[in-house]
């Protein structure tokens, strides 16, 4: 490190955290310069990931880009940044998928003309300026390499979510004269159940945070929290977790993680957050901020505590499956269109759970291109269901019908969100849960077969949704409607352009992506089982 | 060479790609935007069929590598494919009948102001069907296996309108998943067997594998064929797939898709050669479903889902062959080629009577039709006598061949799957006989309908007749051409191999059992429908009649085990999920503020209290030091 | 040197008896101990200014006065500590009676801005409306008046105020300045009266609510009495063991710190006395009691909620803030210096009171319904965690606990301060339910009293993490995990309310007859301001100020 | 006579006078009660300080008197304006605040 390097991710997390500020600044009467101007930042943090990206070299050093300051000497923490090909990934994929969170939300936080006008407190910047600050802090949380900057951008990010949650719903659902208190009482209830969710399992994560760095502290003199610096200090012998120790490390680690996520059965909070919150909001949270959770178990269970995540493997592997059954389960039971997406997500989120800890090399790199995947295709559906409950004014399902008919359009990008949702072959998502499946199928059989039963569940509950929704006679409130605007469509070609791609083409991503699998794998001291045949090596040698 | 196979998969894709996305402007030429394109990969089909015939038969097979797809580690799937005679067989077959469903519906459909859209969809079903029997491995065989899943779920529920139409297209998506899981599996255990999932390497290894494994992996590959071509169990949703427009059904669901079973077994033969166990189950089922078909053809009043049941049935023929091995491989395919030419015929004849009589599907409400369309008639006619094997038609070469090969499997077994099979001849004539009688013999039983329009039969345009003179063509003299000096056999042979079958009984004996069997099922049919007028309204009919009816009751049973079963159990969960796992947090909640609240009223505002409890607490400290030291 | 020798010496120069040869004169470093000197010595002025002042032009002198006074006792201060009296120079002045050394001069300093800022709400006068065209602040107008009594109209009318308050501030600064650094148990039980007692009548001198504000100063000032009287016995009875009150001393003139760890030489008569342990181990318990109930912990805390909710809000702020960390301060040194010797034997009873403390004081605040009270409640919860710092017995335990206080501190401060600012026709709107909507309102308020309860609930990013971070890391240092569990989970439950009030403040419907937001004077701006500066400051680049506490971290003997 | 004898006097009087704190309900007499308890400890001291044979004990008696006074002057003036506002000195009518 000799001379000033250009501190890349620094700039491209703290670019979005300006952003959110300027747009705060912005006074509450100008919404349309707010609206633009938060938009301008989030494409420039575009750009910079864009960048960082190009800059990343797979198959390089570990952590590229890397940054290093001292900052709270006496915690041991230091401002240390670094992306790998898991990192570099995700951040692209948050920093895509903002613009066009805020393209959704164009309109979210106008003042409501209604019944009330104006009773509902919903100031435009600060809608914008929470999605950035959010953004941000997502962003700096992948970039961190060292466990208590993590830690504290994990658990801050809360705040800004909860804000968007509660503050910002769209009014649906509710009937009566007092659909606006109801809405609000519903919106109010998720968000605190959310923040609550999270902030217990953040508390008891730092529980372990502390107990962690008790244990760098008395062995290495110094406490650290730095990845790079505990994985060499136990490389190198002068670290050794005991068992017990690393083991409730990690479990304090993981429940974070696993509320974070949503693993079964800490997944209550995720149905209402997204039900209550708009469905750019619902959008931030599955495809952005759960992503952190995910990412985390990844980097942090898995490189911290090689050990102590074999050993809970098994556990954790069967709640998934059972995250991935029940939760397509009760999507196929809903009716509600966002709590049906909420479930489904859970059980997604089960298949990236279930891909991580199978610790083979197909699972991980499949379960790294689902949170991507995953996060596009959610996007798409959600987004349009969006547009579809804003037109209709109401998530019912029994609201709707015969939607194709007057609003062809955008009944097909729902079907295709859908489809993805499904993961139809030749969309995105395909390639990665197949990844998983197999990956999974490998090391436990059982599970596989057990995880590929969900795609039949899938299917259900996805066409369900769509015939009671799009097709059938035009239900009563529905003739109106109009099809999709151009901003609309603006959100959702992109996406669907996206998931095509990626579904015939996912190779730009499983090349940055599988070397930091492998040395994650290398972490876990864990190799893929063989096969019993290796039919390619005997063809090559005829 | 590359390119020709890729502009084969392309152009269709293209179609779609430019008439889905195209919008309404396109809407005047759309479906000739789509006829051309199907025509143009037809032609480039016979471009390389003709290319393949100038090799000389060892070196047809041709593998081209586009680009890889998914590579992780180990796992390495491919975009490439694989072009030999059983593919090229296939491509011809598709593209063939494709263009000439394409030129029927242009008529067909042209007072369908979504038109376009529906040319969309048929060419993305070419596309995914080519796909399907071009891809060099399992899994981008899938893809394309999924994607004649959406095409044919998109174009069944194309009158999107109609919620029948609607949930027959769901379910015949979801049953089909069923079939895809064994699919998936089986490709997952493809690979932890043999470390990949490419056709040739595999085929390669397949003798060092362990039994165990290749019986599973047959009897997976086996369910995927199930869902995909309607056999027993999932057979349930061909049925309601007749919800789709007429010339789907030609398409999709009687020549091309529903076979796609059929091709895959074939192509896997090399696994299944190595497991007994799974080829039986194949012949099982292939059995099965014949004789099921067959009853419910027998039973249905509704022209298309006789046909439907006629489709089922000779496919299970087609399976039946599949699963002999070497012995039947070949002549499971001839008699789908034969198949898909005289079925495709029969249901363009069905449409071209539907669009006489206002889309009337009833045949009681017909009768009497052979004058008012002649051509349908004699195409149509010709078709049948096709498909109930007629002395020298095209049906007579290729299902005669099947039941040989099946009394040739041998022992006890092969007399059962022969019987069987030529059972099912027997009553294949009955049903298709009854559908003949129904339509264009007897009286007229017209009657207005729903809008109070009487009926004007009259003969359907140029665009529709003349796919079905062709296909009828095909249907007459395919399977005489197929069988000339067996040349179908020597064309296929290098890629499925081929063994002569011991029968006990000769080709002859053979012939004339069917041919009696046959006699005795269309006597049979006249007797009851050509003899005596046929009720306007269906006569209440034995158990079994009513049963067959209703499928043979498999619909109710999977309604109410699956469905109801499935029902109960999500409401079930979802309750749980509220009262029990979200319960238990709320819950707890609840119990602090209880405490809480408790705990409050020991604050009761008074100071002497609060000196007690002062007191105490020193109290209390101080009895604890002194137990620390143990005083 | 003991406590005695002091006296004596006081005494005789006091009036200078011819005895003087046998008795040794006193030798005080006046210079060390200036900031205390400094700050009483304001205080007399302050008296005096009452005495001779015209009523008119007492409220800006007592301001002035009080302020110069403080910021120069600030000022002796830091002069102290660069001269490296809270380091190396560190050592025990006045003849043994205070200590001068990093944690005294840091508590000192950290009490003096506390002071400063709260001189700041105590001198707010544009929140009351105008009365008979006089601004107001929040004290009576006058204390002997009853309340509603035409005498008390009178005063209000001719717009007395009571602006005795600022001398009393003082006193009781004074007293809390000389609490942490008494280095015996006799200066301890002097100074802890000389900042009580004027606590006690400053919680009387409410404007509004009188009736409350004077309940709230009986129940302080009873059970105040009551626990130093248990302060007192066990002072006695430390006296009784060791034969002295120093805390610590030389081989020759033991300290109890010797006496206990056996490396003083007795004379005969304490040789017996020494023998009885009974006599140390129920002395510093009911010492340490003495200094619970300062704290205000779990069972000693019950005065809290009252008093908070009752005295002026200015005052509890005041209180709060100031009067815990003079009261951690003297407990600390309590136990780091006399009583390391029998760690043994208090250390477990203290886990059992950190737990209780943590536990009831976040489970109770749960369905409280007056903001005050809440505050109280979570003011009773730090003090739990504050306990969890102290019993890992470790420098980095004492810097931690010091970094604590300081972020502890000035939120508590911010906080009171805002609520001064929600009002409604009764004076201040405290019940809760009145600060519904208060976001739409007045969203700057709201975000601000938003931020203090982040900080409070300990999220990231602000002060009130990296202290709950600093005194959990370091009781898990020192072994004491299941405490850190203990505290993690009533921290959590803790949070629970804080997120009650800012969906409170944001998500619920204001309420028609809702309070206003009374606009403030830059006094409590500042105050306000200061606390949020602190509060994001020590939040998001705490090492400096852990540097300052690390280094202040040592105590001198 | 064994000077340790005026200890256990000093524990009484002090366990008596924490009583007296909590029986009774007028604030003057309590007040009194915790006076009493104060004395009790200067007899402590002083019995201490005769046992050590040092002065010290004697001189924390008086400082503890001084206090004391100062305790009174507070606490009167303040029980005196509690009894004025509600012409009644009982403890147990303090509780507007509770809960």
């Amino acid at each position: 490190m000799s001379g000033f390097t250009f501190p890349l991710l620094t700039v491209t997390a703290a670019v979005p955290a300006i952003g959110a500020i300027a747009t705060a600044a912005v006074p509450a009467a100008r919404r349309t310069a707010a609206k633009w101007l938060a938009l301008a930042f989030s494409v420039a943090t575009l750009a910079l990931a864009a960048v960082v990206t190009g800059r990343f070299s797979p198959g390089g050093a570990r952590y590229q880009l890397t940054e290093s300051h001292a900052w709270i000497r006496d915690f041991g923490v230091r401002y240390e940044l670094g992306v790998d090909g898991i990192a570099v990934v995700l951040i692209l994929l948050t920093a895509v998928l903002v613009p066009f969170v805020m393209l959704a939300g164009w309109h979210d936080a106008d003042p409501l003309e209604g019944p009330v006008p104006n009773r509902r407190w919903r100031p435009t910047n600060g809608f914008f300026a929470l999605i950035l600050a959010v953004e941000a802090m997502v962003v700096i949380s992948f970039e961190a390499t060292d466990v208590f900057l993590f830690y504290i951008f994990f658990e801050a990010m809360l705040v800004p979510m909860y804000f968007l949650i509660g503050g910002f719903g769209d009014r649906a659902g509710a009937t009566g004269d007092d659909a606006e208190e109801q809405d609000a009482r519903q919106r109010t209830y998720a968000a605190v159940k959310f923040l609550l969710y999270n902030l217990v399992g953040g508390l008891i994560m730092l529980a372990a945070v502390i107990g962690l760095y008790a244990v760098t502290a008395r062995q290495l003199g110094t406490g650290t929290f730095s990845l790079p610096e505990i994985l060499r200090a136990r490389a190198d012998g002068r670290l050794h977790f005991s068992t017990s120790s690393e083991r409730w490390i990690f479990l304090g680690f993981f429940f974070a993680f696993a509320v974070k996520a949503p693993l079964w059965p800490l997944h209550t909070w995720l149905p209402n957050a997204m039900t209550e919150a708009t469905a750019p909001v619902a959008v931030l949270i599955t495809a952005v901020v759960d992503k952190v959770g995910t990412f985390a178990m990844l980097r942090y269970c898995l490189q911290l505590f090689p050990e102590a995540s074999k050993w809970a493997t098994p556990v954790i592997a069967v709640l998934a499956v059972i995250g991935i059954l029940y939760g397509a389960l009760l999507a196929v039971g809903q009716r509600d269109i966002k709590r049906l997406i909420a479930y489904a997500s859970i059980s997604h989120f089960g298949f990236i759970i279930l891909g991580i800890f199978a610790m083979t090399s197909q699972a991980q790199s499949g379960a790294t291109l689902y949170m991507v995947n995953h996060g596009i295709s959610t996007a798409a559906l959600l987004l349009v269901a969006g547009f579809l409950i804003t037109r209709r004014g109401s998530r019912r399902i029994a609201d709707f019908g015969g939607v194709q008919k007057v609003a062809p359009v955008l009944a097909g990008t729902f079907l295709i969100g859908g489809l993805a949702t499904l993961s139809l072959p030749g969309l995105a998502p395909f390639v990665s849960e197949f990844l998983v499946l197999v990956g999974t199928f490998t090391r436990y059989p059982v599970l596989g077969i057990l995880a590929t039963v969900g795609i039949v569940l899938a299917a259900l509950y996805v066409l369900v949704l769509y015939q009671r929704t799009m097709t059938g006679p035009v239900k009563a409130g529905i003739e109106g409607m109009k099809d999709l605007k151009v901003r609309e469509l603006l959100v959702v070609a992109p996406l669907i352009a996206l998931l095509l791609f990626l579904g015939v083409y996912p190779k730009p991503l499983t090349d940055v992506i599988n070397p930091a699998v492998k040395d994650t794998l290398s972490d876990v001291h864990r190799t893929d089982p063989a096969p019993q045949i290796n039919a390619v090596a005997k063809e090559t040698a005829k | 060479m590359d390119h020709l196979i890729g502009a084969l998969v392309g152009a269709p894709l293209l179609g779609a790609a430019v008439l889905l996305l195209g919008g309404r402007r396109l809407d005047r030429i759309g479906h000739w935007v789509g006829t051309l394109l199907a025509a143009v990969s037809f032609a480039l089909g016979v471009a390389l069929f003709a290319d393949m015939l100038s090799k000389d038969t060892g070196r047809r097979t041709f593998t081209s590598h586009l680009f890889t797809w998914v590579p992780v580690d180990s796992f390495r799937a491919d975009v490439g494919f694989q072009l030999d005679q059983l593919s090229m067989t296939f491509v011809l077959l598709i593209t063939g009948v494709g263009t000439l469903i394409h030129i029927y519906s242009i008529g067909y459909m042209a007072h369908d102001e979504r038109r376009r859209r529906f040319f969309g969809y048929l060419n993305l079903f070419l596309a995914a069907m080519l796909l399907l029997v071009l891809a060099n491995n399992y899994l981008l065989l899938y893809v394309g296996w999924e994607g004649v899943g959406l095409a044919s779920y998109l174009l069944i529920g194309f009158w999107q309108h109609k919620p029948s139409a609607a949930t027959a297209a769901k379910k015949a998506f979801i049953v089909n998943r069923v079939g895809d899981v064994g699919l998936s599996i089986a490709i997952m255990l493809l690979f932890t067997t043999f470390n990949s999932f490419s056709f040739s390497p595999v085929f390669g290894a397949v003798r060092d594998a362990s039994g165990g494994r290749l019986t599973a992996i047959g009897l997976l590959l086996l369910l995927a064929a199930c869902g995909k071509s309607a056999q027993v169990p999932l057979q349930s949703w061909l049925g309601d797939a007749m919800e789709g427009p007429t010339p789907v059904s030609a398409l999709i669901h009687a020549a091309t898709m529903v076979t796609a079973g059929v091709y895959l077994v074939t192509r896997s033969g090399a696994i299944f050669n190595a497991s007994a166990t799974a080829q039986l189950a194949v012949c099982v089922v292939g059995a099965v479903t014949l004789i099921f078909g067959a009853i419910v053809g027998c039973a249905k009043d509704d022209i298309k889902k006789a046909l439907a049941g006629s489709t089922m049935s000779q496919i299970g023929y087609m399976m039946l062959a599949a699963g002999l091995g070497p012995v039947g491989y070949v002549f499971a395919i001839m008699h789908l080629v034969t198949h898909g030419f005289f079925k495709a015929g029969l249901f363009l004849g069905a449409g071209s009577v539907m669009h006489g009589m206002n889309d009337e599907v009833d045949m009681r409400k017909f009768g009497g039709l052979r004058g008012y369309m002649p051509v349908t008639f004699i195409t149509f006619g010709l078709g049948y006598l096709a498909i109930i094997g007629f002395p020298g038609l095209s049906g007579f070469w290729t299902k005669d061949k099947i039941i040989e090969a099946a009394f040739a499997k041998g022992g006890g077994e092969g007399w059962v799957l022969g019987v069987v099979a030529l059972i099912g001849a027997g009553v294949t004539a009955f049903y298709m006989t009854r559908v003949m009688l129904m339509t264009f013999f007897g009286e007229k039983r017209w009657q207005p309908d729903a809008q109070g329009h009487q009926p004007h039969p009259h003969e359907s345009p140029k665009s529709m007749t003349v796919p079905m003179i062709i296909l009828a063509f095909g249907s007459v003299f395919a399977g005489g051409l197929f069988s000339l000096n067996s040349s179908f056999l020597h064309w296929l042979e290098p890629v499925t191999g081929y063994s002569e079958g011991h029968s006990p009984l000769t080709a002859w004996q053979v012939s004339v059992a069917t041919f009696v069997v046959l006699v005795v099922g269309a006597g049979l049919a006249w007797q009851q429908y050509g003899r005596k007028p046929v009720p306007a309204v269906a006569p209440r009919g034995s158990v079994l009649t009513r049963a067959a009816r209703r499928d043979l009751l498999q619909d109710d049973f999977n309604h109410v085990v699956l469905v109801r079963g499935g029902e109960h159990l999500t409401r079930t969960l979802v309750h749980l999920d509220h009262s029990l796992v979200d319960g238990a947090v709320n819950g707890t909640a609840a119990g602090v503020g209880g405490v809480s609240a408790r705990l409050r009223k020991v604050q009761n505002g008074f100071v002497r209290s609060y000196a007690v409890s002062m007191l105490g607490g020193a109290a209390v400290l101080v009895a604890a030091t002194l137990l620390m030291r143990g005083i | 040197m003991s406590a005695t020798a002091v006296v004596h010496s006081l005494l005789t120069s006091a009036a200078a008896t011819p005895a003087a040869d046998r008795i040794p004169t006193p030798h005080i470093e006046y210079a060390q101990l200036s900031p205390v000197l400094i700050v009483l010595g304001t205080a007399t002025v302050g008296v005096l200014a009452e005495a001779f002042l015209p009523r008119r032009s007492r409220y800006w002198a007592q301001l002035g006065i009080t302020v110069v006074g403080l910021a120069a006792a600030f000022a002796a201060i830091i002069a102290l500590a660069a001269d490296g009296y809270a380091t190396t120079r560190a050592h025990i002045a006045a003849m043994g009676a205070v200590a001068v050394d990093g944690p005294a001069l840091f508590l000192q300093g950290t009490i003096v801005l506390i002071a400063l800022v709260a001189a700041f709400t105590f001198a707010e006068r544009r929140l009351d409306p105008v009365a008979h065209g006089n601004r107001v602040d929040s004290f009576a107008a006058q204390g002997s008046a009853v309340p509603g009594s035409p005498q008390e109209m009178k005063a209000v009318r001719a717009g007395f105020t009571t602006t005795e308050v600022f001398p009393l501030l003082l006193f009781a600064v004074g007293g809390m300045m000389i609490f942490p650094a008494a280095n015996d148990l006799l200066t301890l039980f002097v100074s802890l009266e000389v900042f009580s007692l004027p606590l006690y009548l400053l919680c009387a001198l409410a404007r509004r609510r009188r009736l409350m504000s004077q309940e709230a100063a009986v129940k302080y000032f009873l059970l105040g009495a009551f626990s130093s009287a248990f302060l007192l016995f066990g002072i006695a009875l430390l006296y009784g063991y060791a034969g002295t009150v120093a805390y610590t001393g030389t081989a020759t003139a033991p300290g109890i710190a010797q006496v206990i760890d056996g490396s003083a030489n007795l004379t005969p008569a304490l040789a017996n006395s020494t023998g009885n342990d009974a006599l140390l181990l129920i002395g510093g318990a009911m010492v340490i009691m003495g200094l619970l109930f300062k704290v205000g912990a779990v069972p000693f805390h019950q005065w809290t909620p009252d008093v908070y909710q009752g005295a002026p809000t200015p005052v509890t702020g005041f209180m709060a803030a100031a009067t815990k960390v003079a009261a951690f301060g003297a407990l600390l040194r309590l136990l780091y210096v006399v009583l390391p010797g029998m760690r043994w034997d208090w250390r477990p009873v203290m886990w059992g009171v950190a737990i209780v403390t943590m536990v009831i004081g976040a489970i109770v605040a749960v369905t409280q319904t007056d903001v005050k009270r809440l505050l109280a409640y979570s003011s009773i919860a730090h003090a739990g965690f504050l306990l969890a710092g102290v019993i890992a017995v470790s420098p980095s335990g004492v810097s931690s606990v010091l970094f604590y206080l300081v972020a502890y501190s000035f939120v508590t401060l911010g906080g009171f301060a805002v609520v001064t600012l929600v009002r409604d026709a009764g004076g201040e709107a405290t019940h809760l339910s009145k600060w519904a909507g208060l976001g739409r309102r007045s969203p700057l308020v709201a975000a601000v009293f938003a931020v203090f309860l982040l900080s409070f609930a300990g999220i990231p990013l602000t002060a009130g993490f990296a202290g709950k971070f600093a005194v959990f890391q370091a009781a898990a240092q020192a072994g004491a995990v299941p405490l850190v569990v203990i505290g993690v989970i009533a921290s959590a439950i803790a949070a629970f309310f804080y997120i009650r009030v800012i969906v409170m403040m944001f998500f619920s419907e204001p309420q028609p007859d809702g309070p206003t937001v009374a606009i403030p004077s830059p006094l409590t701006s500042s105050a306000i301001a200061i606390g949020v500066v602190v509060t994001l400051v020590l939040g998001v680049a705490p090492q400096y100020f852990l540097d300052l506490a690390g280094k202040a971290g040592v105590f001198v003997r | 006579m064994n000077p340790v004898y005026y200890l256990y006097l000093a524990a009484l009087l002090f366990t008596i006078g924490a009583a007296g704190v909590l029986v009774r309900k007028n604030a003057i007499i309590v007040f009194m009660c915790v006076e009493l308890m104060l004395n009790a400890c200067n007899l402590a001291f002083v019995t201490f300080s005769r046992l050590h044979g040092n002065l010290d004990g004697q001189i924390i008696a008086f400082f503890t008197m001084v206090v004391a006074a100062a305790e009174v002057v507070v606490g009167l003036a303040i029980i005196v304006t509690f009894f004025r506002s509600r012409h009644s000195a009982s403890v147990d009518d303090a509780d507007l605040m509770k809960l």
